[in-house]
């Protein structure tokens, strides 16, 4: 049961940093997530072969609550085990990284970290729709308080904002998903059930116009978390306005969730809307890539930018999504796992600026190499894999997504598709937007003559603030920092091994969508909606073999 | 026992009520509810404010007994009991808030407390 | 004349293709060539950290550099046929749709190995060799500062340029081509104290990302219709081998194949800095002299280069591809040429002079002698490195002056000899001297020109070697000769000119690297050894290369850039181009000989009256201002953009986050808003309201309700 | 079946009523109260004309409803607050006497007995709790606000619109209520006994003396009368006891059944709220003790209570409705 541990571990942490004294609460609280990540770390060790596996496989199995089809079960792919991997890998780091920059009310801080830890890894492997919700709805609350009582100067708005717009967005998919929920039951005699896998294959049955009425409505809750272009605004002013271990938090994991909605959702239970709609949410993609671009061309404010930054990113991701392929979709989840590291480590490069010198304004400073050498190298670093220089890791994802997108026409032959090389075309512009205001951004901040914020001397500036931090990164930023960079060159380097575990679920949920887009790209033969039906997603195979796993994984 | 007698023979023999009489013991319940809420609409003396809610109970206890005959099933008359209840207790507490806000500003008017406003916003 | 370019290639590169088909497995210590340079990254980046201060990166990047060329060498030796060399996994996607259709995207870090890419890594790294270890001494003065990342810099760009030109796939060779921009940002922006050296980085960057936009559209395209990204494998399933086998078919793909070679065009003009994306390259002078030369002159922005002649095959698969090149080429040739006549700063002289060449380069391609155009990759990388590392050492020693107007008769000083007469054969050879191999390897792309009956583009060039020509010797007469008089440049040690366009110099305290020292050098210090050493050594390379004219060929010829073609054996090349040309180069000579020797104040008396004449007043201006391009491309695309980025920012602030966004959020607002008279704390009001609800109720229950029922049935199906 | 007319006599009440709410003229109120009265009359006879039924109501429902009527009318009318009080045992003793024709004697009496003896008796001390301190002008002078109704327009316009749509149910939803078979009703008030274990017991002992009721009794009706199983004094089997027509139960009995055996739950609840409301009198009572009353009387401008309770308060005329105060906006 390392999986149900790893989501008591953290929220046992956060109930130890109730009675334990402030100025303990740092430790505890790296302790517990460092505990969840060597959790982490065995359960994808006992995962063993079920890293290749085509199967949402049932890695545990909590006896709690039996009633109403709601089971405490959890389940993992690939896709899921390698987003639990960078979410616990990246909770230490961000506690690590918090320990100068937090000073007020310790134990509170540290307390909702762990426990948006448990809410982001219970999120990746609910294998329950109810679970899955509750825990996608349960990150709201912790980033809610990070960013209201920790934040900036508007973080009031800013928290509530984004609460509210996420949570309305969520409960709209909720509203989708239970449907599908409903529906079933309606069909199995009022027997409930909430099993992921189950009602995929259910929903699968279900009549186009239907699939097109859950496909708004779990986009309603997918596409805000993401964010899609036109329900993005919530981001940048949360981005802005939260801690920098919030804002890591928010833009590594929290997006990842609408994307990983979309993949565990979107894709497999309605095929019929995805290939129906594809070519109109590939199109906000797109305009979000470029559109976002062009915004952070003209950002002052280094945070805004690299929040914008991660809407245009995440345009990518969603495209190569819903290019229905191999390529877009593997290249979509090494996107998700690259976004979460490159863009998380701006954030915290641009948290330790914030920290020395209390503003973020791009035009108060400049040259900051000639002071913080360390730094720049890092932030150059990330810059570049967030450019995506081939070799680092940003370039393997767009790389995928961008060639996915390509070749999702319909004369592909193994994986015809609706989107093609006009949409990757124009979507590929954001790359050159992507170097011209990242550099620009490093241009301004990182190179050129030193200029400090407020006027300061050359010496001594960050202490005048009455910050205790040297003028360079410290160790442990420095240690902050490393393992992100280490990985940002192992996946530039070896995306292989990745792809490989990543192949057989995709090719899982993708099974349908050959067959589905040849059917509706052909008009004499397209019949009416509500005609239309498409096998569910286990072909040939048994109806439960999304549980012959289950005596193999159950104690995994 | 002589009259319960009579009574238990009075109630054996009778048919049940009529859906006429029921009709008219409904409206009278009607006419009365409705006349009670007129007055609590309209009067702004807290005592009568609250009499007309006691008005409002007698007229829904009338419903209630007409039903009861109807359906020759003595739970509504059960219910009156309970509506009796309520009304002694609101009565206690009613009473004495009235008393209450009397001494505050003595006045009865109800217009007086008018405390839990929203402030009109521009 | 296209059919006739067309007839030709028909049979061109399908006997390079059935070499590429038998493509053997190569050493695997060729490897080395990739991790050399990266281990001399990685060293010198712990010389950084460990703060050492000697010139401990410099040998150990010129160590690894050398020990590559070695590898190089020694694959060259034991070359037989086209090697493939896997190394390590990059890509690797397999995949099967359930009705059974398989798929994959493979490309890993491998290397294809011919002759045109043994030709290349040849003097890539030998150059590479040669100029770091000129530039040992050259950056001796940032011992203290920036050396190990300088010698870093050069690594990555070593590593890069290996994956480039090495590279069995396009995504490998896209890998070297973003990578080699990277090092050309790191080193042109080296002295990053200097808002116009970190400006030049970042348009270098961002213009050459236009130019890899168009190659990444290109290598999809090309994944798109083909299934693959390698050049040619063990299976037979590689691009060349496809295209050669005919298993496809040309029209099938229609545009999406006609387009390739147009996107792949666009990568090349970029990288190589052609119209319309060459406006980087004079910028990028900003960088230490030494990168100028490795980078910007003889290596990197011949990828454009080396790509078309490797893509040669697919270039064919639209016919009006290659006369594009061809014109395109031709047009920056010239307009280069002009821009360079009108400078005064030695190394925009010779990036403008670059541009102008490697604008021959793509005539040469374009006119399918990848045999010339290799051939004058070779010469000129050898005779602009020899003009670079002397304009370095004039900088070096003159404490950064750069200006032609303020040294002269260099070769009277003492110690400067050698750096005048090494300028003097690079300028022989850059303008196209008869006998010396720029004269060569120019006259067999004009002869080419000719040959294939382009007489408009032919003379256009031809006026061009003559402007060549002209502001080749109009630096070597001012420099070198006359009589001895020279200003000492503002900086202690030379970094590029001074004159700074610099509106985005933000007024800074004087940057505290750059300070100017107690001492400020007031005499020239000639180059020591290691310069010496080094553009001797060059200098004899590029007269050598005036002979390798049959070897090049060689190589060429057995390569995916092979174009079996008659003109290659100069039976159709008319006999008068080398006669003319080599006229032309003397002409341009002697001109520059009366203006900038003989009667030096004719030149500004010239100047002068072209400017007083209205008529011809924008003619010195307009060069004098690089015909505005740059200006152009501000006022038409970047501000326009920005001024569009601009809107969108306050179009997503005010429409969509205000109206939008908080507009939805606020109608539950202004819906409570307009019930908030009903909380009006008078008792009854509510009791109103109350009583309303319950009418409501009752009206809804008693009298709507057994109306609505039968919908409601309808719509919930039974209501279960 | 079309009960236009009916919502006509209701709007002719509503106008009647109107017209005696408004403060206005003696002679336009009595017309008021004679229109409405006619209004409830022909009210009634709409219901049985719509109904379709033959009759006229009982006279003794007749009188009573339009006693209950006219005095709620009354009540709210009458300027006195006493009077209003008197009115309303007036309201509640008429409506006893409907209980009493509805043959709800228990539920009549202690109609009265709560209502009229002790609820009302509240209102009287209260009433007379709160009196207002007679002006100094004019010492009967009743407040303003028991002469002035406020808005009885609107109060008539609302309260008619409830008494239409109650009267709709009335008339739509009457005539298809499952009239019950006396019969079986009969059978099921019989069948109460059973759970009067005492009671059988007694009446078995006087039909049959010296007999005992079997474990478990089961009264049930046989033709006409009604016979329990019950062991005779020198028998051993049990046997049919037939009861007397007197043995069923009275109202009394059958609430106090209900009560107990139906309504348990509701029953203690009941005790629990009056419970609760005796804390909350106690409470409210003490609280005016703790508050430290006079400190606030005296942020509110108000003269103090315990000291200078008769000095004459200059702000008690501005104390209208939604006019700030000084010291109220807190």
């Amino acid at each position: 049961m390392t999986a149900a541990l790893l989501l008591i571990v953290p929220l046992l942490g956060a109930a130890a940093l109730v009675v334990a004294p402030a100025r303990h609460a740092k430790w505890i609280a790296l302790v517990a997530s460092t505990i969840a990540f060597v959790l982490s770390i065995i359960m994808a060790v006992r995962f063993g072969p079920l890293w290749t596996s085509r199967e949402f496989n049932q890695i545990g199995w909590v006896g709690l609550i039996d009633a109403f089809g709601i089971r405490l079960s959890l389940g993992a792919d690939s896709v899921s085990m390698l987003l639990v991997l960078l979410t616990t890998m990246l909770m230490p780091l961000c506690i690590w990284g918090s320990f100068s920059s937090i000073t007020q009310r310790l134990r509170e801080y540290y307390g909702w970290m762990l426990v948006i830890e448990t809410a982001m890894v219970g999120v990746f492997i609910a294998r329950d729709l109810i679970f899955f919700y509750i825990c996608f709805e349960l990150t709201l609350v912790p980033m809610f308080f990070l960013i209201a009582i920790y934040g900036a100067e508007n973080r009031a708005r800013a928290a509530y904002k984004f609460f509210i717009y996420t949570f309305t967005g969520s409960l709209i998919a909720l509203a989708g998903l239970l449907y599908i929920a409903w529906q079933y039951a309606k069909s199995r005699g009022y027997h409930w059930s909430f099993d992921i896998e189950t009602l995929t294959t259910f929903a699968t049955d279900m009549s186009a116009t239907e699939q097109a009425w859950i496909l708004l409505a779990l986009l309603a809750g997918f596409a805000v978390k993401v964010p899609l272009f036109p329900l993005h605004t919530w981001l940048p002013l949360a981005h802005t306005e939260a801690p920098t271990a919030g804002s890591v938090v928010l833009a590594a994991v929290l997006l990842k969730l609408g994307t990983y909605g979309l993949y565990r959702f979107v894709i497999p239970m309605i095929p019929l809307a995805v290939v129906e709609y594809a070519p109109v949410i590939a199109v906000l993609a797109i305009i979000g890539i470029l559109y976002a671009a062009l915004i952070c061309w003209v950002q002052n404010d280094m945070k805004k930018l690299v929040a914008y930054s991660s809407v245009s990113h995440l345009g990518f991701c969603v495209l190569g999504l819903f290019a229905l392929n191999p390529l877009g979709v593997q290249g979509s989840v090494l996107y998700m796992l690259n976004h979460g590291l490159s863009t998380g480590a701006l954030f915290f490069l641009v948290g330790m600026v914030y920290e020395r010198y209390h503003t973020r304004d791009m035009d108060q400073m400049g040259g900051l190499c000639n002071r913080m050498p360390v730094w720049a190298f890092f932030m150059v670093f990330f810059v570049l894999s967030s450019v995506g220089l081939p070799g680092l890791n940003g370039f393997v994802g767009e790389f995928l997504c961008l060639i996915g997108a390509f070749t999702a026409s319909a004369d592909n032959a193994s994986y015809p598709g609706v989107l093609g090389p006009w949409y990757a075309a124009v979507a590929s512009v954001g790359m050159i937007f992507a170097a011209m205001y990242l550099l620009i951004m490093t241009g301004k901040v990182v190179w050129g003559p030193l200029k400090e914020p407020g006027g300061h001397g050359h010496a001594g500036a960050s202490r005048a603030h009455g910050s205790t931090l040297p003028a360079d990164l410290t160790l442990r930023e420095i240690g902050v920092l490393t393992p992100l960079a280490i990985l940002c060159i192992y996946i530039g380097v070896q995306p292989s091994p990745i792809t490989t575990v990543l192949g057989p679920p995709i090719d899982r949920i993708l099974g349908n969508y050959p067959e589905t887009v040849e059917r509706l790209a052909q008009p004499d033969l397209r019949p009416e909606h509500d005609v239309i039906q498409v096998s569910g997603i286990e072909q040939g195979e048994p109806a439960v073999s999304g549980h012959q796993h289950y005596s193999g994984g159950a104690d995994g | 026992m002589n009259w319960a007698a009579d009574s238990c023979a009075f109630f054996a023999a009778v048919q049940p009520l009529g859906q006429l009489a029921l009709s008219h013991y409904l409206i009278t319940s009607a006419a009365l509810f409705a006349i009670g809420l007129i007055g609590f609409l309209s009067r702004r003396n807290m005592i009568i404010m609250f009499l007309c809610t006691e008005l409002m109970f007698q007229a829904a206890a009338i419903a209630m007994i007409a039903f009861s005959r109807f359906h020759l099933d003595v739970s509504g008359q059960v219910f009156v009991i309970f509506i009796l209840t309520v009304a002694a207790a609101e009565a206690a507490l009613a009473l004495g808030l009235v008393v209450l806000l009397y001494r505050r500003r003595e006045t009865l008017n109800a217009d007086v407390w008018s405390e839990l406003r929203e402030t009109p916003t521009p | 004349m296209t059919e006739a370019v067309q007839l030709s290639l028909g049979s061109g590169w399908l006997a390079a293709v059935d070499a590429a088909r038998s493509v053997i497995a190569g050493p695997s210590w060729a490897g080395w060539i990739l991790w050399l340079p990266l281990i001399s990254l990685v060293l010198c980046g712990v010389c950084a950290a460990l703060k050492i201060h000697t010139k401990l990166p410099a040998w150990i990047t010129v160590g690894s550099l050398a020990i590559s060329f070695v590898v190089i060498v020694a694959l060259y030796m034991s070359y037989r046929q086209p090697m493939e060399i896997p190394l390590l996994d990059w890509f690797n996607l397999n995949w099967r749709s359930n009705d059974g259709q398989a798929g994959s995207f493979v490309a890993g870090f491998a290397f294809y190995v011919d002759k045109l890419t043994l030709l290349w890594m040849l003097f890539v790294t030998g150059l590479g060799t040669l100029i770091a270890l000129y530039a040992s001494e050259y950056m001796e003065p940032d011992v203290k500062r920036g050396y190990a990342r300088f010698f870093a810099g050069i690594s990555v760009f070593l590593f890069a340029m290996s994956c480039l030109v090495l590279a069995d796939n396009l995504v490998m060779l896209y890998l070297g081509w973003e990578g080699v921009g990277f090092a050309s940002y790191w080193l042109i922006g080296y002295y990053y104290t200097r808002p116009s050296a970190v400006a030049a980085a970042k348009k270098a960057f961002i213009v050459n990302r236009i130019g890899d936009l168009g190659l990444a559209l290109g290598i999809w395209l090309i994944y798109y219709n083909f299934g693959t990204v390698e050049y040619a494998n063990a299976q037979g399933t590689g691009l060349f081998q496809i295209l050669a086998s005919g298993s496809y078919k040309h029209e099938a793909g229609g545009w999406s194949i006609q387009a390739i070679p147009f996107l792949l065009m666009l990568g090349a003009f970029g990288k190589s800095a052609q119209i319309p994306l060459y406006v980087w390259l004079p910028d990028a002078m900003e960088g230490p002299t030494p990168v100028s030369a490795l980078i910007h002159a003889a290596t990197m922005v011949t990828a454009g280069v080396y790509l078309l002649a490797r893509m040669l095959p697919v270039m064919e698969l639209h016919p009006a591809a290659l006369p594009t090149v061809a014109w395109i080429g031709g047009l920056t040739a010239l307009l280069a040429a002009t821009i360079g006549m009108a400078q005064y700063d030695i190394k925009r002289i010779w990036a403008y002079s670059t541009v102008s060449q490697l604008g021959f380069m793509f005539v040469g391609v374009g006119v399918l002698t990848t045999y010339g155009a290799a051939f004058h990759v070779f010469t000129h990388a050898f005779f602009k490195a020899v003009l670079f590392l002397t304009g370095g050492a004039v900088m070096h020693g003159f404490a950064g002056q750069l200006d032609i107007r303020k040294i002269s008769g260099l070769r009277h000083m003492p110690g400067w000899q050698i750096t005048a007469w090494t300028m003097l054969v690079g300028c022989l050879c850059l303008a196209g001297f008869p006998l010396s191999s720029g004269f060569f390897s120019k006259d067999e792309i004009l002869a080419q020109v000719f040959a294939v009956h382009r007489p408009w583009l032919g003379f256009m060039l031809l006026f061009t070697a003559l402007l060549t020509a002209y502001y080749t010797f109009r630096v070597w007469f001012r420099v070198c000769a006359g009589p001895v008089s020279y200003e000492m440049g503002e900086e202690h040690h030379g970094h590029g000119d001074d004159h700074h366009h610099g509106k985005a110099d933000t007024g800074h305290k004087a940057p505290p690297r750059h300070a100017p020292p107690a001492h400020v050098a007031h005499q020239p210090h000639p180059p020591r050894f290691a310069i010496n050493f080094v553009l001797v050594v060059i200098t004899v390379g590029a007269i050598i290369s005036t002979f390798s004219g049959s070897w090049v060929m060689d190589k060429v010829s057995h390569s995916s850039a092979a174009v079996l073609h008659a003109a290659d054996s100069h039976e159709h090349h008319p006999g008068w181009v080398p006669w003319l040309a080599g006229t032309i180069a003397v002409a341009g000579i002697v001109v520059a000989w009366h203006f900038h020797l003989a009667s030096r104040k004719s030149a500004d008396a010239l100047r002068a009256r072209l400017l007083a004449n209205p008529l011809t007043r924008w003619l010195p201006t307009a060069m004098e201002n690089k015909w505005y391009v740059d200006e152009f491309y501000e006022w038409m695309i970047v501000t326009p953009l920005w001024i569009f980025a601009h809107a969108l920012y306050l179009f997503d602030r005010y429409v969509i986050d205000l109206l939008f966004v908080d507009g939805v959020a606020r109608l539950p607002k202004w819906m409570g808003r307009s019930f908030q008279p009903l909380q009006n704390g008078v008792l009854q009001s509510y009791a109103v309201l109350m009583a309303g609800g319950v009418g409501l109720a009752i009206l809804l229950v008693v009298v709507l309700m057994p109306h609505l029922r039968p919908w409601l049935i309808g719509f919930f199906g039974g209501g279960g | 079946m079309d009960p236009t007319l009916a919502y006509f006599a209701i709007v002719l009440g509503a106008v009647a009523l109107y017209l005696v709410l408004r403060p206005g003229s003696r002679a336009i109120k009595a017309a008021g109260a004679i229109l409405g009265l006619g209004a409830f009359a022909w009210l009634l006879v709409e219901a049985g004309r719509l109904l379709g039924a033959d009759g006229r109501p009982e006279s003794f429902f007749l009188i009573f409803s339009v006693i209950a009527v006219a005095s709620a009318v009354r009540l709210i009318t009458h300027p006195k607050p006493v009077y209003s009080a008197l009115y309303f045992i007036m309201v509640v003793l008429s409506s006893a006497a409907l209980f009493l024709l509805l043959q709800a004697e228990f539920m009549a009496f202690a109609l009265v007995i709560v209502y009229a003896g002790a609820i009302l008796i509240t209102y009287m001390f209260v009433l007379m709790l709160a009196q207002q301190a007679p002006g100094a002008g004019r010492p009967d002078a009743q407040p303003e606000y028991d002469i002035v109704p406020r808005e009885p327009g609107a109060a008539a316009f609302v309260g008619f619109i409830m008494l239409t749509l109650l009267s709709y149910m009335v008339f739509t939803g009457a005539p298809m209520l499952p009239v019950s078979d006396p019969q079986k009703a009969q059978a099921l008030i019989w069948d109460k006994l059973e759970l009067m274990r005492g009671e059988l017991q007694a009446m078995v002992e006087r039909v049959a003396p010296g007999s005992r009721l079997v474990d478990k009794p089961d009264v049930r009706m046989m033709d006409d009368v009604a016979a329990v199983q019950a062991i005779r004094a020198n028998q051993t089997e049990p046997s049919w006891i037939v009861l007397p027509a007197d043995a069923i139960p009275n109202n009394v009995q059958l609430v106090g059944v209900d009560l107990v055996w139906k309504f348990p739950v509701s029953l203690e609840l009941a005790g629990v709220i009056l419970l609760m409301a005796m804390f909350g009198a106690v409470v409210l009572a003490r609280k005016q003790i703790e508050l430290g009353e006079d400190e606030v009387r005296e942020a509110a401008g108000m003269r103090r209570l315990a000291l200078h309770a008769d000095e004459p308060s200059e702000h008690q005329a501005s104390a209208g409705p939604g006019r700030p105060r000084p010291g109220d906006e807190s």
